[in-house]
């Protein structure tokens, strides 16, 4: 029984992306991400919102993240986070440290279950979820998303995290059907399923979109059923410089030339700034379509190294 | 900072290579553990007890089931390091192991001290107004949960060896016996793993104490190198040197590409 | 009970077959819905208007989405009623479904009352010692956080329309305007759907009213055969009847084993 | 890099499974059951229990149950169900009911979200999970498992609904390795994997064990890992007379002949019981091995038949 015809498709174009983004989110609003450090973080999608000049946004992700918010913060879209750890794993983010310790962010103090209860919740349809696991940490004491609560069963005294209801999510995954149901293919796949179900609005970008047959061939592959999804659009290479995996690795060295300009930045280098900038001009400002950014970290040839270097593993 | 020229066997291995291997021996079969993200030692040390002498350790509780690595890398987080596993799991899991913990867990820190605290968020000013604000960390409940920990750290010096914290966050032993156990804590850091040392805590003050020197590093080595009255005892041993087995099947099978060696 | 020897044209179309074209033509393309176990009338309900004029419609909320079932079986929530999906979903996913609440769902009961109060739990005696118990029911929320649902049964008689449930196990109007405001419900029954008739509820008293009569019934009969007082609006039409095009596509792509026909 | 040298097997013969069970539960404890309705219940395991005379337990489900819990009913094993909806779907169950309506078992009012809300607590390591989709029911009334609570955020009222920790679950799938790591094949997997999580002992039967290199090659495939899992048993047909699809397909003429004999007993038909105590001696006590039990519901020539109802699907 095929009963697709007639069927509405999902599937925007890249020049539909920054339309779709300012009809479903406004400056000052929570912007959530996908993916976790290195891998699979939206990336095509982030500059967008940037080369949008959405401001003051409220950030939050997965646990673990780096290289992207530490660019929209360079790009000067982010008024607060709530990242419990902000790290590019063998160094620190150049551009969250300065402007956290200049004032001009508020870096909330949260953790883990904080945000993965915060969506659990949001995503159950309840207005918190209880956590057991905090004792002796000075993050509780900071922490805006979370109150005591006592056990109507045991009577002990735990805490409740609030839910967290993005206004717009933005996830990459490597492949989807064009009715926006989500097949992650990488081992992992983070918070993306969470983050989906707790979202108002749910973009996700894809390496490859494939016949919708295909999915229904597999349907306990898919991770993010269609229900959750509001649109899809193909983007080759569309996390780099983060992993798709297994489809391409991290670009290290993409990675670390950009913290080595936004750390210059951070410590007053001369030119630090103006070359910070020129990055943001020449890799996110500049390329209005995916072949340009490619264009621009390497072309083709570096491509073919991160395909190479992920179907080693 | 701990340099080459301080080991005496430096061309036998090095100080990432002791700490993996010093921290292998005390994983046991069958237990469950996880390190976190950052953490080639300890991955090596997992991987190196399932060779050796625990082939029933699960790793799980960062979102994989037992890994298969074909060699280490800097992170260990992604499906780059990951290799190959036997179950996949997401934060939805990993919600459930933060909650009812595991057998040991890895921490590292910006700052460490007397008692086991662990600081990523900030040195110097207030939470909000920091002078130098780190990267905070994913999850601060394995300290809380797991029923040991190991504080594991590739840099030993007075920068990083504080007296106290400025921010805890993950706890140690908070500021001694009474705050630990008003805090409601149960468990806590077991050892302190550095490129110099092996420090456990005292069971009466719970307070760091040295428990061994690696090969070629001094009891005044490593008090030098301390921000805090590190405890003494009368007697320090020479952290026992990797076996060649042991040093065989690190360079073998876990590490083949010699990141623990560089 | 209906009996096959009350339809007028019952060489044409059978009363089940009526129930899921009725049913059908009230499902907006768009909308998202799904019924539960046992439930062959509203799965073809779904189908038929995926194929007519919802395409978008998304079947969910029951563990799977958007099934592609060959055929019609008497449990629909079963892999071998499934056929194919787009997504397997889990009780994790169901429980936050039941919270987020579907645009519809379909219910039945061993008793219904006046005001669409459903009963599965025990007729006679009380909960705990009830004379005749029934199989109780794996899901009360969606009739609670559902923007509407239906009552769809293959059974009319003074037995199963009651002027009051003995348990509620799915929330109707309960007693009324008053007790339904006072227990927080927001949405409710929208049409109860039998062989014989469709009902819907009066705005004002939130009873159960007679909407048309499906060929060959008379309102009389409906009358004869509920056990309550149902309210009977001057002009009662008569259920159209199914198209020609909507009988096509029920038996020859979402029934060819002709379950409904039986 | 391949560690499974010296690892040790969780795999347990047919002949094990009475040992495990009576040094895992006694009588009077809570036993979880996974599957839902006529599909993928562990019946050869269930048959187990009623052979090893456990009495008195409490049973729990995923929130659909039916022929297992009738058949543990009839053979005497229950006191207290803690089970959403007891039916054969086209029926109802038969014993249950006669139980029930007599008294000599306490079927507490339960509904889907209590238990799953339960399972999803003791899964979480939380002692209750949070509900709001509870209004005008009856059931909530009278549910032992409920309490409300008010969220320390939106000052609304709600629910908690407590933490369910089996002492045992039997769970059924298609496939498994010799240390535990099992994967569904059927596209629903139920409630399985929270009671696995929920369950302090968790004993798993599979139609097939397969090699640990098949289940490392497909990671995301892998539906309840190892670390949740205690032992593990290829019974062939070891659902029947359930379905395990894509297998094999449900035996409805073996249940409706159970339900009809069964239904004559509650009847108090003449010989009602001696016939009910007749099929479980036949089907239940007798076949100590999977295949007398196979050899007294058709063997071979029916089997054959469910595989090929699975396969025409």
């Amino acid at each position: 029984m095929s009963i697709t015809t007639g069927r509405k498709t999902k599937r925007i174009s890249f020049n539909e992306i920054g339309t779709f983004l300012t009809n479903t989110i406004d400056d000052g609003e929570l912007l959530a991400i996908g993916g976790l450090f290195k891998q699979g973080r939206p990336l095509a999608l982030v500059r967008e919102v940037i080369r949008q000049r959405l401001k003051a946004l409220k950030i939050i992700s997965s646990p673990g993240s780096g290289f992207d918010v530490d660019l929209l913060i360079a790009a000067g879209c982010v008024a607060e986070t709530f990242l419990p750890a902000v790290t590019l794993e063998t160094q620190m983010c150049p551009s969250f440290r300065r402007a956290v310790e200049a004032g001009t962010i508020t870096a909330h103090c949260v953790d883990a279950l904080s945000v993965v209860g915060g969506f659990l919740a949001a995503a159950n349809g309840v207005p918190f979820q209880p956590v057991a696991a905090w004792k002796g940490s000075d993050v509780i004491k900071h922490n805006p998303l979370i109150k005591e609560i006592t056990c109507p069963f045991t009577g002990e005294k735990l805490f409740a995290t609030k839910a967290i209801r993005p206004k717009l999510a933005l996830l990459h995954a490597q492949e989807a059907d064009e009715f926006g149901n989500i097949r992650h293919l990488s081992t992992m796949t983070y918070a993306d399923q969470l983050i989906a179900r707790s979202a108002d609005t749910v973009l996700v970008s894809v390496d490859r979109i494939v016949p919708s047959e295909d999915i229904i061939s597999r349907p306990r592959e898919t991770s993010i059923p269609c229900i959750y999804v509001d649109a899809v659009v193909e983007i080759p290479f569309g996390a780099h410089p983060t992993g798709s995996f297994p489809n391409y690795s991290i670009d290290e060295d993409h990675i670390d030339a950009y913290a080595a300009c936004a750390d210059a930045a951070r410590k007053g280098a001369p030119d630090g700034d103006r070359d910070l900038q020129a990055y943001i001009k020449q890799h996110v400002i500049a390329p209005t379509d995916q072949e340009s950014y490619l264009a621009s970290v390497g072309g083709t040839i570096r491509m073919d190294e991160l395909v190479a270097e992920a179907q080693a593993l | 900072m701990m340099t080459s020229s301080t080991i005496r066997n430096s061309q036998d291995y090095t100080p990432a290579e002791m700490q993996a291997v010093f921290l292998s021996r005390d994983l046991t079969d069958g237990e469950l553990g996880a390190a976190g993200a950052s953490a080639a030692i300890p991955m090596a040390a997992m991987l190196l007890a399932r060779l050796k002498h625990a082939p029933n350790l699960s790793i799980a509780g960062e979102m994989f089931v037992n890994p298969y690595p074909k060699q280490l890398w800097s992170s260990m987080l992604d499906d780059r390091a990951l290799g190959a596993c036997e179950a996949a799991e997401t934060f939805l899991e990993l919600f459930a192991h933060s909650h009812r913990g595991l057998d040991f867990f890895f921490h590292n820190g910006m700052q460490i001290d007397q008692y086991g605290n662990i600081n990523l968020h900030h040195i110097g000013g207030t939470i909000d107004a920091p002078i130098m604000r780190g990267p905070g960390a994913a999850n601060i409940s394995y300290a809380v949960t797991s029923r040991r920990f190991y504080i594991c750290t590739s840099v030993h010096t007075k920068r990083t060896f504080v007296p106290k914290v400025d921010f805890i966050t993950s706890p140690g032993y908070l500021q001694g016996p009474e705050s630990y156990h008003a805090a409601g804590l149960k468990y806590g850091p077991k050892y302190c793993v550095t490129p110099l040392a092996i420090m456990d805590f005292a069971p009466q003050t719970l307070r760091m104490r040295l428990k061994s020197v690696h090969e070629g590093v001094s009891v005044d080595d490593v008090i030098r190198q301390t921000g805090f009255d590190l405890q003494i005892p009368e007697h320090v041993d020479i952290t026992e040197p990797p076996t060649a087995d042991e040093l065989r099947l690190l360079r073998d099978v876990v590490d083949p590409k010699g990141l623990l060696l560089s």
